[in-house]
């Protein structure tokens, strides 16, 4: 496949086109029904989930959120193929794959309302927090694909950055350093075509991202990141060739950010409604769901007896995060070191002092 | 006179420079196009070309070290960096070049460089939004630190910064981006670099503070006043250089100093200012130079960035215990 | 016992280390074949392979970045910055993510990585060779730094801090990597980090240096005693978390301080040292604390260095003006 | 001659092979023979140059120097091209190119010796100082090509870096930027094997250094920088090309550093005296020579008279730089602003306060 789809041709894989049809039965990925039923269902929780946050910050109870929406498919296929032991490393975009490793979407919600509590994911193994400094996360990447390769373990990690990140020096200094040293590592780019408001050829020149591979000495392909079955394929095969040592790889995964770059964004500033409407064909969910229904698997009707479950089920979550509790004066100070140091203690204490102080003083005010 | 905001300030500052001197571009992340994430931008590409307006690749040392190039070959780069915390990947075309060029070069080549950049926090923001490292870049020789407190200190120091043949480190306020509304002179002024301002004279105390921290401060003087304490407050305006003459006047005068601001104490600008007012007034001290200043933390996020940020109580606090002391 | 300069206690150091714990992990520019520009690594590459000890390709972020990743998957990486001058292209790393991993995912995660740089002026380099510029670092919260003074402290302390679970960055004072010899302990000893250490008591003024500083204040100090001055010397190893005790402690005793650091004044830091003199002693202070530091320029190149660099007389010159005030 | 060298196709550029013969006449460059002995004389000199400041660093008269030995080539090919209102952005190892430009040897022994003012270039136009934090100056190139294009000038940028220096961010920033931007820079990476002791392989697992250009939408080419035919041709063409407002180009300068990394360093740790040998035979003065003296433009003699009047003229500007005069206390304080702070000013005079009364002290000591 990677030779088929070398990214010197200028080709992008494709299993299922536009309107769910299988158009490449030779590369079609090896995966049962069940599996790939309920990789959609993934798909549609994570999407629900991602609409009812942005409506969560209209109404003021969580604070800057960068939606998903129309890039599930890119998640949902990692979410479907990672296993316990392999490391996800995010960047902030990616809520199906963090579910699909158990993190809660209770934390995700603790985190977007500002607390850190949401990103100490209890259940979950091997995910990094969500890491805010474009691609800065991809050269820890390739530090844990040394260890797995130190260790000799049989894991693979799975690293994500946007178009706008492989401008970033950290991209190819992470690449780079994994290319020589040979480490199981799946480096995908979400190429969604914006970072913010600032189109893709605005951050390079290069006839596409997965071409950059090249510079790197390791496999690239191009991928329609809208098509779940082409990134559930290229990302098993990329597992693979990681499995056997022969990685790292690098997915250019071709997609389109259908919402805003965050809640305080406003995309109509930079893009038109024509183009928007372009993309809404291609929509991830829609092709596998028309998929799903010639193949007998889903229906309309069964989607509109689930939905409403999951809505439940993802505000039952987001009330639990809202109740977490206070966020006390000990929270800020814990946490930065092994043992905390005499002075950060003494800090603490001080700015106790200070807010029995205050609430001594705000009550005699309340006197007066 | 027309009412603005500093964002509108910054904006009118940048117009008028762009107007005045082909040599200035500005350039930087969603600088053109959207007109900033902040809007300080905002209409300046349409009304000066993409050419000298214009959006970047996604990528800091990149912004800032090709402003380095700009620079020594005659023209007057204006960056941005999106955010506080998104200036580290420029750390080192900062400290290792646009600080040095001038002194390596003995003179020949010079970094005319304004970096741009909203910093501090109270704005409900995700990591790495809230932060304020100034005296981290305080400590860089042959760069320039400065903060504006008002929009029309933020007008005219812009003006005097991209005018300025040095590089300088522009960090506005976000949290008072919109904040403060107030009458601002139209047309070009200048504001020197390097000078700290009286905001108001006072007799028992001096504090210094900067950036949003002056409101802060002026709120707790509210307060004070109330009980007879009388402030003089300092807006420091420039991290470095800085205006020791004027802080050493008034520390003479009141015997104490306290310094307000965002950052981490250790090492932090308020350090400095105590070492300057034991250095210049020891004999007049009356007690201890004091700092009301973030945690030697991280800056928590929304939920607990409150216990971190300074407010008018915890400036107050400080104030009765050095009057006391 | 045998007698060892800080190189040799270095790499006993991390020779013992690699022995004692597989999960540590030696790599950066030229530290494997080559042993290290200045042979740190000597002949651990041979001794534990090329998957243990190895060179990296040439990405300051990269390495620190790697190492990240690294620790947070049960690694325990020491990594090498060349020189002082080149860690600038790793500070995102460092201030992003080695030092914030542990709060960001509420201890969840941490980051055990020890980043050992050689700093400090002296011996005639290149330019960005020579810098100190710890306090910058020292600002960082999350992270801990670190300098040794002797080849003991050297080898007990990089023994604590590849064990110790924090990012810590390990400042090697490159001036006397071979100048100093002395006997050191055989085997495994730890040194704990942020303690300071008193090296010698005294009555009259109390001095705080680190890393090659220390050697000029005890030149300074015979010239002192030769006067009648007592000094009490503080090597204060820890420039963050730091000492403050012990610091406290002195400074009521002698009632004077003064701070010798090879870095920028500036925000260096001394100006955080006489803020702990003046808000733990200032009722026994009797003079202003001081500071014997770089200029605010760049370090100059070799033949300007000597006027930039401390030296005993400028220590002495400071320790009679301070007795005298 | 881009085309026909595909960095895909994995050749190497070369017009002259290694006993100086000419083995691809259909891209010999244009160059007369006058032009061309020049460009000899010019390398010969750098080289005796060289080798001469490494015997003075061994006589203990400057400190730390990077020798140029071997890849003379490269900065002479780029010497013989640039004009007055071209930059230079240079590395550390391309001596030969800044004399070209101007830069005197007495600078550049004064900047060895340890002053600034030996990078305060009084009579060359256009060429920045030497840059020590390794691929930080290919930014500078991008940004200054930006200006040339803003200001409409007919100006090219020639910008050095090393192999070891491909893997830094600044040297992937710096070539994205300028494929996006379309500025006229020539970056050239003088791959001489290694950086300090790590071989290139060490670097990257890219297939070659040309091929990098790839990922930037650039024009890349490999060439064989010990071949100054081939180099002087790689760049006539690319100046051609940015001239056009079709640049920026990368070329990959494939070349041996025959001395040390600098006299501080000691090869014999890391590399075999074989491997060393094997590039004797291609080094490029002698290639050149053997090319002169075939088409009768130069003699051994003619080498032999020449030699000492350079040695002369060399060790003249040694003395003159070694002559320079005292680095004052000010020197230290200028040139930090366009104008001084107080603060620094005030540094100064307490610094010369300190110097008289250890002066003072001095004599004091000295009569006891
Ligand atoms: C180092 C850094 N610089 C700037 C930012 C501000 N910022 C946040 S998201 C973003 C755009 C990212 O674009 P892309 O990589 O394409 O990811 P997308 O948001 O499209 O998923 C920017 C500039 C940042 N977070 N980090
Ligand atoms: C950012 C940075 N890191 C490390 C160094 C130390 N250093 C000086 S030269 C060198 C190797 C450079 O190799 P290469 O780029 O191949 O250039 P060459 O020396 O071979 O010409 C290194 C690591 C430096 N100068 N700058
Ligand atoms: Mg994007
Ligand atoms: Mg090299």
């Amino acid at each position: 496949m990677f030779k088929d789809y070398n990214p010197s041709d200028k080709k992008t894989f494709q299993v299922m086109n536009e309107e769910g049809k299988i158009v490449n039965k030779q590369h079609m990925p090896e995966i049962t029904p069940e599996r790939l039923l309920k990789a959609y269902k993934d798909m549609l929780f994570a999407r629900t989930a991602d609409l009812m946050t942005v409506s969560y910050q209209r109404q003021g109870r969580i604070y800057t959120y960068p939606p998903n929406y129309g890039q599930e498919a890119i998640a949902g296929a990692a979410g479907a193929i990672m296993r316990d032991q392999d490391w996800m490393v995010p960047a902030f975009r990616e809520m199906g794959a963090m579910l699909a490793k158990g993190v809660t979407l209770k934390e995700l919600f603790l985190y977007f309302m500002g607390n850190e509590e949401g990103s100490n994911f209890k259940n979950a193994k091997n995910v990094l927090p969500i890491s805010v400094p474009i691609a800065s996360q991809y050269v820890h990447a390739t530090g844990i694909g040394y260890s797995i390769k130190y260790k000799k373990e049989n894991s693979v990690v799975y690293a994500f950055v946007g178009d706008g990140g492989t401008s970033e020096g950290d991209f190819h200094e992470a690449v780079n350093f994994a290319g020589v040293w040979r480490v199981p590592v799946i480096f995908i780019i979400q190429n969604n075509q914006y970072g913010i408001s600032t189109p893709v050829k605005v951050q390079t020149a290069s006839e596409s991202l997965a071409i950059k591979s090249i510079a790197y000495g390791v496999k690239g392909i191009r991928v329609d990141g809208n098509d779940f079955l082409a990134m559930y394929k290229a990302l098993r095969e990329s597992a693979d060739i990681c499995s056997k040592g022969e990685g790292p790889v690098l997915i250019e995964a071709v997609t389109y950010r259908k919402g805003a770059h965050t809640t305080s964004d406003d995309p109509t500033k930079y893009r038109t409604k024509e183009e928007e409407e372009s993309w809404d064909i291609k929509d991830p969910l829609k092709r596998l769901k028309s998929y799903l229904i010639k193949e007998k698997l889903w229906s309309e009707k069964m989607e509109e007896e689930l939905l409403p479950q999951y809505k439940q089920e993802i505000d039952r979550q987001f009330v639990e995060a809202e109740n977490f509790g206070e966020y006390k004066a000990e929270d800020v100070f814990m946490h930065h070191y092994a043992e905390t140091p005499d002075d950060l203690k003494e800090q603490l204490s001080q700015y106790n002092r200070f807010l029995q102080w205050r609430e001594t003083r705000i009550k005699n005010e309340a006197k007066k | 006179m027309k009412i603005m905001n500093m964002v509108n300030a910054l904006n009118d500052a940048l117009d008028i420079k762009l107007a005045d001197d082909k040599s200035v571009v500005v350039y930087g992340e969603d600088v053109g196009v959207e007109g900033g994430v902040f809007r300080v931008t905002e209409g300046l590409q349409q009304k000066y070309g993409v050419e000298r307006v214009f959006d970047s690749p996604l990528a800091e040392s990149g912004i800032v070290g090709s402003a380095v190039g700009m620079a020594v070959s005659g023209l007057r780069p204006v960056v941005e960096m999106q955010f506080c915390g998104f200036i580290y990947p420029a750390f080192n075309q900062i400290i290792s070049h646009a600080s040095r060029m001038r002194n390596r070069s003995r003179g020949k080549y010079e970094t005319p460089i304004v970096i741009r950049m909203p910093y501090g926090g109270g704005i409900n923001a995700l990591e790495h939004h809230s932060e304020s490292m100034e005296s981290i870049f305080g400590h860089i020789p042959g760069l320039k630190v400065v903060v504006p407190s008002t929009p029309h200190d933020a007008k005219g120091m812009m003006i005097s910064a991209i005018e300025s043949n040095d590089t300088i480190l522009f960090m506005e306020p976000k949290r008072i981006y919109r904040a403060i509304k107030q009458e601002v002179q139209e047309g070009k002024y200048t504001i020197p670099l390097g000078k700290a301002n009286v905001l108001s004279p006072g007799s028992d105390v001096t504090v210094v503070a900067y950036g949003a921290m002056v409101r802060e401060v002026q709120r707790a003087m509210v307060m004070a006043k109330e009980q007879g304490i009388s402030v003089e407050l300092i807006d420091l305006r420039s991290i470095y250089p800085i205006d020791k003459e004027t802080i050493a006047k008034s520390v003479k005068k009141t015997g104490r100093v306290i310094t307000v601001t965002e950052g981490p104490r250790t090492y932090g600008v308020a350090s400095e200012i105590s070492q300057i007012a034991v250095e210049e007034a020891f004999l007049h001290l009356e007690a201890p130079p004091a700092r009301v200043t973030g945690f030697d933390t991280i800056v928590p996020l929304p939920k607990g960035e409150y216990h971190y940020m300074q407010d008018p109580y915890k400036i107050l606090y400080e104030i009765e215990r050095i009057v006391k002391y």
